[in-house]
């Protein structure tokens, strides 16, 4: 479906000749230690979706960060339909009609999506809010754009699809023609995507300029006009779709060949390593959210689950990881031993590994320093203490060691982590749970937000353990990482598993409509 | 102090000469160490306002609200190490500092209260208040003026000389036929918990009251608005409420501290304890002039006293 | 004595349960505005001294209450002018900055007291107004509506704070700066500003319970507040940042005590047990809120100091 | 030069403060000059004024120290001044149950006792939290309020000296402990005990555990962020728990110390806490926090602010200024000093942006 979005590439062609709606002329901006931008030249027109790609720090949110407002560039210059403008702040850039969607969302979840909308905007009546009229303004935006989202809800009762729509909705709110989307789609399902696009070709359909960030390589194909690269701060490259292929663009953002598919060899599969009996488990706000799941997972083989998010797959991996207690009856083995009574910990100490979906929240700790998140689950294993105080010697020798071993980017292993990239953040998690070659890995998401280049890496290094024989329960809404992993798919639909479909039969459209519940049509294959 | 800067020089040479030699101008050095402030109508004030009543002449310094002993015991040893001759040390908790620092200036006295004994220490004076016999004084009066009968009585924490006031007054109001009501509050300090225990009594029929410690001003607000008589104690509280403050017991130590410099002047440095009482007028019913009927009252008072004084009775602190 | 659970009684503990509230009422309400904007202030308490003070000594020298009562709010006003601006602009370490504040206060305000005034003097304090036809309702009139203006004014802040918050602009911004401060900066609404009004409001709430609380004693003393401000920020977290939550707090807090000294009064509670039941607010207050499982997190931006990057 | 800036800021900030100071000490008629000279002799002027200083510092390096442990989990603890009493009393009450051991068998016991007595009144809070969900800003500010009534029931009733109630005075102290439970003097002549180098070396202990241990790891792991540390397998309840047990058993140690190593060889009460503590649970926040939550830099920082306390009471008597002045003072040096922070943060940046672009000057 993504695949053939409408385009209007033709439309905007036409209107070439006019003064672009944005033009970025020689922009460098610098961090302490980084130049985040170097000599960028960028423009997007009237009617256009510009993509900007590039691999994880190669300088994209910054770039569009200095449009908005939100920092000012050290040298270079920005012109609006051709005057040039000096944004210092959003409020100036949503006065030039400037609108953005972040990369992490700037939304309030304790305020309702109306209030979130009505931020910032002079309330038609004086000191008091206006919010009836925010809410039949974004009715009729919701209409006429396909955003249905209810606007007296608070955000944080919000889906993260209806959040992402909050977004556009702001934008579309303040009436923006410059609409800056960073990685709107890192954090969608599929259908959601297809939808946004819908939205997003209808804004340039009015006339809009849009750009664009993505990792995903079949979305930028599918939406873009123009597609301009970036590597290390630096314009690499600039082409259009029909110019170019996946394989291509990988190359300009990374500067090697890419494989997009991982290779995986054959593997004899061997005794069940997890099993998983009737498992249920309330979510968040207490309704079940899993109903009575069952599974198995053989050592070398990795068990793919489809499913768009909040159909169970967190509370899935979070049950299996000891974060979540199941409901009376349910069993969970690790290597034939019942686990479902013990803590993370004793799990953990049983060869449970756990990749958890939200990098920054779960899976490492901002403030430590890389070698102090590759400690985070065996800090107290007797490798690395003598007689109850750490041995640094021993630690720094572990550590770096992983480092190397998994390519993780960092000036040094005492470098706070929250510096590193978000693909290399991902490397540093991986390293430190795999480096116990666990029975049973738990990978949530283990890409998401991940450039090509580092999930080409991570994909080889779950390809890799697998041929260890640990047992892989995969979870992810990124259908192609789905289908080149897994061995079999289990696919989710509210809460339960609807199917388990050998991978080698299982095609994306069929995949698909189990995804959304339609289990008696077609079989998976 | 009170050197002008532009007559330093000259001023700074009669200084120095007075730190060396001492008393030349005849006034004896004395410094106070109190815990609260010296105008807290209570405790330190009646210290304070005693040495000023003192019939010699003393060139006094001060240093209050020195609730933290470790603070106070600094200020005693920087007393005494300037040469300054009488130094009181006013409460209590200060005594075991006093041990100490005592001893290595046998040349200073100390003068330390409350306190019903010197350590043994040569050089130490001790005093204290039989706040019993003028709260029983007080007692006696209240239930005069009552028309209830029930009567309040206000206490911070039940320690100390509060309790010897508290249990006197009830003791003197009960033997003349009134109930008294005692709540304690828990705190030296909450003003506003004060106030509302004395609204706690209003409301429970009390139509006099008393209180004692530095936080009792909230609640004398209180009788005041309400209009019934108080009972004041330590300090003279009638002007917190000129028309209803009945008396107060108030603590005259220079009866005793007169004494005590008399002995020092004949070279006993210490040694001994004191008690102020109404036999020895150290402690004085004052009563409040513009109390209405308050020239009735006196009469009550010096029968009370005298009889408190030759034993007839007693006041059971 | 005379029993508990008598009418008079009863009416005359509710009283003095809600003279005790109200200081506590004013201080938590203006720390939860103040809160809910992201910023914590530790420095109420000294605040209130200031205050107090300069109420009181407005009282002995000019004899105007209600000048008074514009003297502590100003004192409040520019109390929170200076924390706002160490707090906004110079991302001071709101818990450090707040004991400071509040160092200064106890300090300031008894060096003031002590040279300017000295010994305390009574002075007058806020009327009692009876609340025309609600005063006469048997024994709840005389319970609820015989206070002075500040008590009626602190329980009518109440709905004024909820409707600030949920009603206006101005509110909605403090609340989305509390949360996420990124996301109300990306809209163009300034932190800094949102933020410093609301320490300015917050502190001037700070600056009527030292009036409320002076005015109804009629007289000042060194520390006079004795940590109420302290315990005014703790019935913020009681509260869960509601104003009515706060109000219910300030109330619990205050008819335990009221309670606690009644019976005292009355001899009900044993002299040996009096400091044992002097703790009774204290551990009301955890217990209750144990009961209560009150589980809302706190403005999730609260301490945190904003800047752009 | 980094270094030069970051050490110069606060210092202005602190003259900045003192010159405040002055104009409150012109205002009532004071010398600034001569007030200055007396706090930082009464501080810093001879062995016996620095002994006391150290003394005066002691229990703030161990409640700061504590505070840097319960601040470094996320943590906020209000409750020292509670937790310092409930350390002395169980040191009182332990001290008073022995019979009169050798200093050396005595000591370790009545310290321990100490420790015991905190840990239990930062535990309550801490499991409040953890389990019950109720915030510790609270507990630990109404904990405080239930310890100053305890330790004054306890010492006017059940603990205090039977000569007290024999003599009538009834003053609310205890008995004198036995004098094994002393803090043996270090320099004879001087206040300077056994209590200091004991807060000194707890203070490295704090350090070390942080820094070097797996507990302390975890500490800081559940402090920078709870959801990691739980999906690592790391327990946050009771490591929050832990963190406010040993911020209190720190705040114990501190109360034990008051207690053996004051003149009286007691504890007492003026009724309140400040009174026995000294505000040493309030003003170890602010040694901690002055310290930037670093358990080693607690120490300087706390004979910084012993140093004032001690100056304080010189500059009272030597120019008969209230004691008052000091706190305020003390107050606006604290306003100060934190507000600086942020201009040493952005001269940082200036400098280093400097830097870079003398750096890629060089490459290009
Ligand atoms: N506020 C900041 N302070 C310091 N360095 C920063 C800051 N913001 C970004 N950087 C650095 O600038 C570089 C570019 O970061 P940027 O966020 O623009 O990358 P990106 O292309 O958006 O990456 P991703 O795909 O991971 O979102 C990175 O090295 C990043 O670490
Ligand atoms: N992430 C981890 N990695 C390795 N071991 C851990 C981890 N977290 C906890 N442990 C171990 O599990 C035990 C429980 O740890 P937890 O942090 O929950 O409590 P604790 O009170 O710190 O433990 P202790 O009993 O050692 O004081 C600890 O003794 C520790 O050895
Ligand atoms: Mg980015
Ligand atoms: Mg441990």
């Amino acid at each position: 479906m993504t695949a053939d979005a409408p385009s209007t590439t033709s439309d905007s062609m036409a209107r070439s000749d006019a003064p672009p709606l944005l033009e970025m002329r020689g922009i460098t901006k610098r961090f302490p230690g980084v130049i985040a931008n170097q000599d960028v030249s960028f423009d997007v027109r009237a009617g256009e979706v510009h993509t900007l790609l590039g691999e994880n720090g190669a300088g994209k949110s910054t770039l569009m960060k200095i449009v908005f407002g939100l920092y000012q560039q050290d040298e270079g210059d920005v012109l609006l339909r051709g005057q040039p403008i000096d944004v210092s702040s959003p409020s100036e850039a949503i006065a030039a009609r400037i609108g953005m969607v972040h990369q992490h969302f700037m939304l309030v979840p304790t305020l309702t999506v109306a209030e979130n909308v009505a931020l910032g905007i002079r309330s038609e009546r004086g000191p008091l809010t206006d919010l009836d009229a925010v809410s039949d303004r974004i009715r009729e935006l919701s209409n006429s754009h396909g955003l249905s989202v209810d606007p007296d809800v608070e955000v944080w009762r919000l889906s993260v699809g209806e959040r992402q729509r909050v977004e556009i909705l702001k934008a579309l709110y303040r009436d923006a023609e410059l609409l800056v989307l960073d990685e709107p789609t890192a954090v969608l399902t599929p259908q959601e995507v297809d939808d946004l696009f819908v939205i997003l070709r209808r804004m340039t359909d009015e006339g809009r300029g849009l750009i664009f960030i993505s990792h995903k390589l079949h979305e930028v194909m599918a939406l873009s006009d123009r597609i301009t690269v970036l590597r290390n701060g630096r314009v690499t490259g600039q082409t259009v779709p029909s110019e170019t292929t996946r394989e291509q663009l990988a190359e300009m953002m990374v500067g090697r060949e890419v494989k997009l598919v991982p290779d995986k060899p054959a593997v004899t599969t061997g005794e069940p390593r997890l099993a998983v009996q009737n498992l249920s488990v309330q979510g968040d706000r207490g309704a079940i959210a899993l109903h009575d799941v069952s599974l198995e997972i053989l050592a070398g083989e990795i068990l793919g689950v489809a499913g768009v998010s909040g159909n169970g797959q967190r509370e899935l991996a979070e049950a299996v990881a000891g974060l979540r207690k199941p409901e009376p009856g349910a069993s969970i083995s690790i290597d034939g031993t019942d686990v479902s009574l013990l803590n993370t910990k004793a799990r953990r100490d049983r060869g449970l590994s756990y990749v958890p979906e939200e990098r920054m929240k779960d899976g490492a700790i901002a403030e430590f320093s890389v070698s102090e998140n590759l400690l985070l689950v065996n800090h107290d294993g007797d490798d690395f203490t003598r007689s109850g105080l750490f041995d640094f010697g021993k630690i720094k020798e572990h550590c770096q060691a992983l480092v190397n071993r998994y390519a993780v980017k960092t000036p040094s292993i005492e470098t706070p982590t929250s510096s590193l990239s978000g693909g290399n953040i991902q490397k540093v998690i991986m390293a430190r749970e795999l480096t116990s070659g666990p029975a049973v890995l738990v990978a949530s998401q283990p890409t998401r937000g991940v450039d090509i280049g580092s999930a080409e890496y991570i994909h080889e290094q779950l390809v890799a353990q697998r041929s260890n024989g640990t047992a892989t329960l995969l979870i992810s809404e990124d259908l192609d990482e789905v289908l080149g992993l897994s061995d079999r798919i289990a696919v989710m639909f509210e809460g339960r598993v609807v199917r388990i479909v050998d991978a080698a039969d299982a095609t994306r459209e069929g995949i698909g409509l189990l995804m959304a519940g339609v289990t008696d049509s077609a079989p998976a294959g | 102090g009170g050197s002008d800067d532009a007559s330093s020089e000259a001023d700074e040479a009669t200084e120095e000469s007075s730190e060396t030699g001492g008393d030349e101008s005849g006034a004896l050095s004395m410094a106070i160490v109190a815990p609260s402030a010296s105008e807290d109508l209570a405790f330190t004030q009646s210290m304070i306002e005693s040495i000023e009543a003192l019939e010699r002449d003393v060139e006094l310094q001060v240093t209050d609200g020195t609730f933290v002993v470790e603070d106070a015991a600094a200020a005693i040893r920087g007393y005494a190490e300037e040469g300054v001759e009488v130094i009181v040390a006013h409460g209590t908790q200060f005594g075991a500092s006093l041990a100490e620092i005592a001893p290595e200036f046998p040349e200073t006295t100390f003068i330390w209260g409350t306190s019903t004994d010197t350590q043994g220490l040569p050089n130490v004076f001790a005093y204290y208040p039989a706040a019993d016999q003028g709260g029983y004084v007080n007692g006696v009066l209240a239930a005069g003026v009552s028309e209830s009968g029930s009567i309040g009585v206000i206490g911070p924490v039940e320690a100390g000389d509060a309790v010897a006031y508290v249990n006197g007054f009830a003791a003197g109001a009960e033997a003349n036929g009134a109930t008294v009501n005692i709540a304690y509050t828990g705190s030296f300090s909450d003003v506003a918990l004060m106030a509302e225990a004395a609204q706690a009594f209003l409301a429970n029929g009390n139509d006099v009251l008393t209180g004692s410690s530095q936080a009792v001003v909230g609640a004398v607000g209180v009788s005041r608005e309400a209009g019934i008589p108080w009972f004041g104690t330590q300090a003279n509280q009638s002007s917190l409420d000129p028309a209803g403050v009945v008396a107060s017991q108030v603590y005259h130590w220079e009866v005793v501290l007169e004494e005590m410099l008399a002995l020092r002047d004949g070279g006993t440095l210490g040694g001994e304890a004191y008690e102020i009482n109404l036999a020895n007028g150290g402690l004085v019913i004052e009563i409040n002039p513009d109390y209405p009927g308050a020239a009735d009252l006196q009469a009550t008072v010096d029968e009370t006293v005298a009889a408190i004084v030759d034993g007839s009775i007693t006041t059971g602190g | 004595m005379s029993d508990f659970f008598t009418a008079s009684i009863l009416v005359a503990t509710i009283a003095s349960g809600i003279r005790l509230a109200t200081p506590y009422l004013f201080a938590s309400l203006g720390e939860t505005i103040g809160q809910k904007s992201g910023v914590l202030n530790l420095g109420v308490d000294g605040v209130m001294l200031l205050s107090a003070f300069f109420g009181y000594w407005t009282v002995l020298e000019r004899d105007n209450l209600w000048l008074a009562v514009a003297v502590s709010l100003v004192v409040g006003l520019v109390m929170g002018l200076i924390y706002a601006t160490i707090t906004v602009f110079f991302h001071a370490t709101q818990g450090i900055s707040g004991i400071g504040i509040f160092l200064f206060g106890l300090g300031f305000s008894e060096l003031m007291f002590r040279r300017q005034v000295g010994t305390p003097l009574p002075v007058d304090k806020l009327p009692k107004i009876e609340i025309p036809l609600l005063a006469d309702i048997p024994w709840l009139g005389e319970a609820l509506f015989q206070h002075n203006p500040l008590t009626y004014a602190a329980f009518l802040a109440v709905p004024v704070v909820v409707f600030m918050l949920n009603k206006t602009t101005f509110g909605m911004n403090v609340r989305a700066v509390g949360e996420n401060p990124q996301a109300a900066d990306s809209l163009g609404v300034s932190v800094a500003r949102t933020r410093f009004i609301a320490i300015v409001i917050g502190n001037t709430f700070a600056g009527l319970a030292g009036a409320a609380l002076v005015l109804e004693l009629g007289i000042f003393q060194q520390n006079l507040t004795n940590g109420l401000g302290f315990i005014a920020v703790a019935l913020v977290y009681f509260g869960a940042w509601r104003p009515v939550g706060v109000m219910t707090g300030s109330l619990l807090y205050g008819l335990v005590a009221a309670t606690v000294l009644q019976w005292k009064a009355q001899g009900i509670i044993p002299r040996g047990a009096s400091d044992i039941a002097s703790m009774a607010p204290a551990v009301l207050t955890i217990l209750a809120l144990i009961l209560l499982a009150n589980r809302v997190p706190a403005p999730a931006a609260l301490t945190r100091p904003f800047a752009r990057h | 030069m980094k270094r030069l800036v970051g050490a110069a800021v606060p210092v202005t900030a602190a003259l900045v403060a003192f010159f405040f100071g002055a104009i409150m000490l012109l205002a009532i008629g004071a010398s600034p000059w001569e007030g200055l000279k007396a706090m930082v002799d009464g501080a810093f002027g001879g062995g016996d004024n620095l002994a006391r200083t150290a003394v005066r510092a002691t229990p703030l390096i161990l409640v700061g120290a504590g505070i840097t442990v319960a601040f470094r989990t996320s943590v906020v603890n209000i409750g020292g001044e509670g937790q310092i009493v409930a350390g002395a009393l169980l040191t009182t009450v332990t001290a008073l149950a022995l019979p009169d051991l050798p200093a050396a068998i005595m000591l370790p016991i009545v310290l321990l006792a100490g420790i015991v007595g905190g840990a239990i009144a930062g535990a309550i809070p801490g499991a409040l939290k953890a389990y019950a969900s109720v915030n510790e800003i609270l507990s630990t500010i109404m904990l405080n309020l239930v310890m100053v009534q305890l330790m004054n029931y306890l010492l006017r009733g059940p603990l205090i000296d039977p000569a007290e109630v024999a003599s009538g005075t009834r003053n609310p102290q205890t008995e004198r402990l036995p004098d094994g439970a002393s803090l043996p003097i270090l320099v004879p002549g001087t206040r300077l005990h056994l209590g200091v180098p004991i807060a000194i070396v707890a203070a490295i202990a704090v350090y070390i555990l942080l820094w070097r241990t797996p507990l302390g790891f975890r500490l800081r792991a559940v402090g920078h962020s709870p959801d990691a540390a739980r999906a690592a397998g790391i327990n946050v309840k009771r490591n929050v728990t832990n963190a406010l047990t040993i911020a209190g058993s720190l705040g114990g140690l501190a109360g034990a110390i008051l207690v053996l190593g004051s003149e009286g060889q007691r504890m007492q009460t003026d009724g309140s806490l400040a009174g026995f503590t000294g505000s040493a649970g309030f003003n170890g926040i602010v040694a901690a926090l002055f310290g930037g939550l670093h358990p080693i830099w607690t120490i300087p920082s706390s004979f910084l602010f012993g140093g004032l306390l001690t100056g304080a009471t010189q500059l009272q008597r030597s120019l008969q200024v209230p004691s008052a002045l000091a706190i305020a003072l003390n107050g606006i040096v604290v306003v100060f000093v934190v507000s600086s922070d942020r201009v040493r943060s952005r001269l940082d940046t200036m400098m280093a942006a400097r830097a870079e672009m003398n750096d890629s000057g060089g490459e290009s």
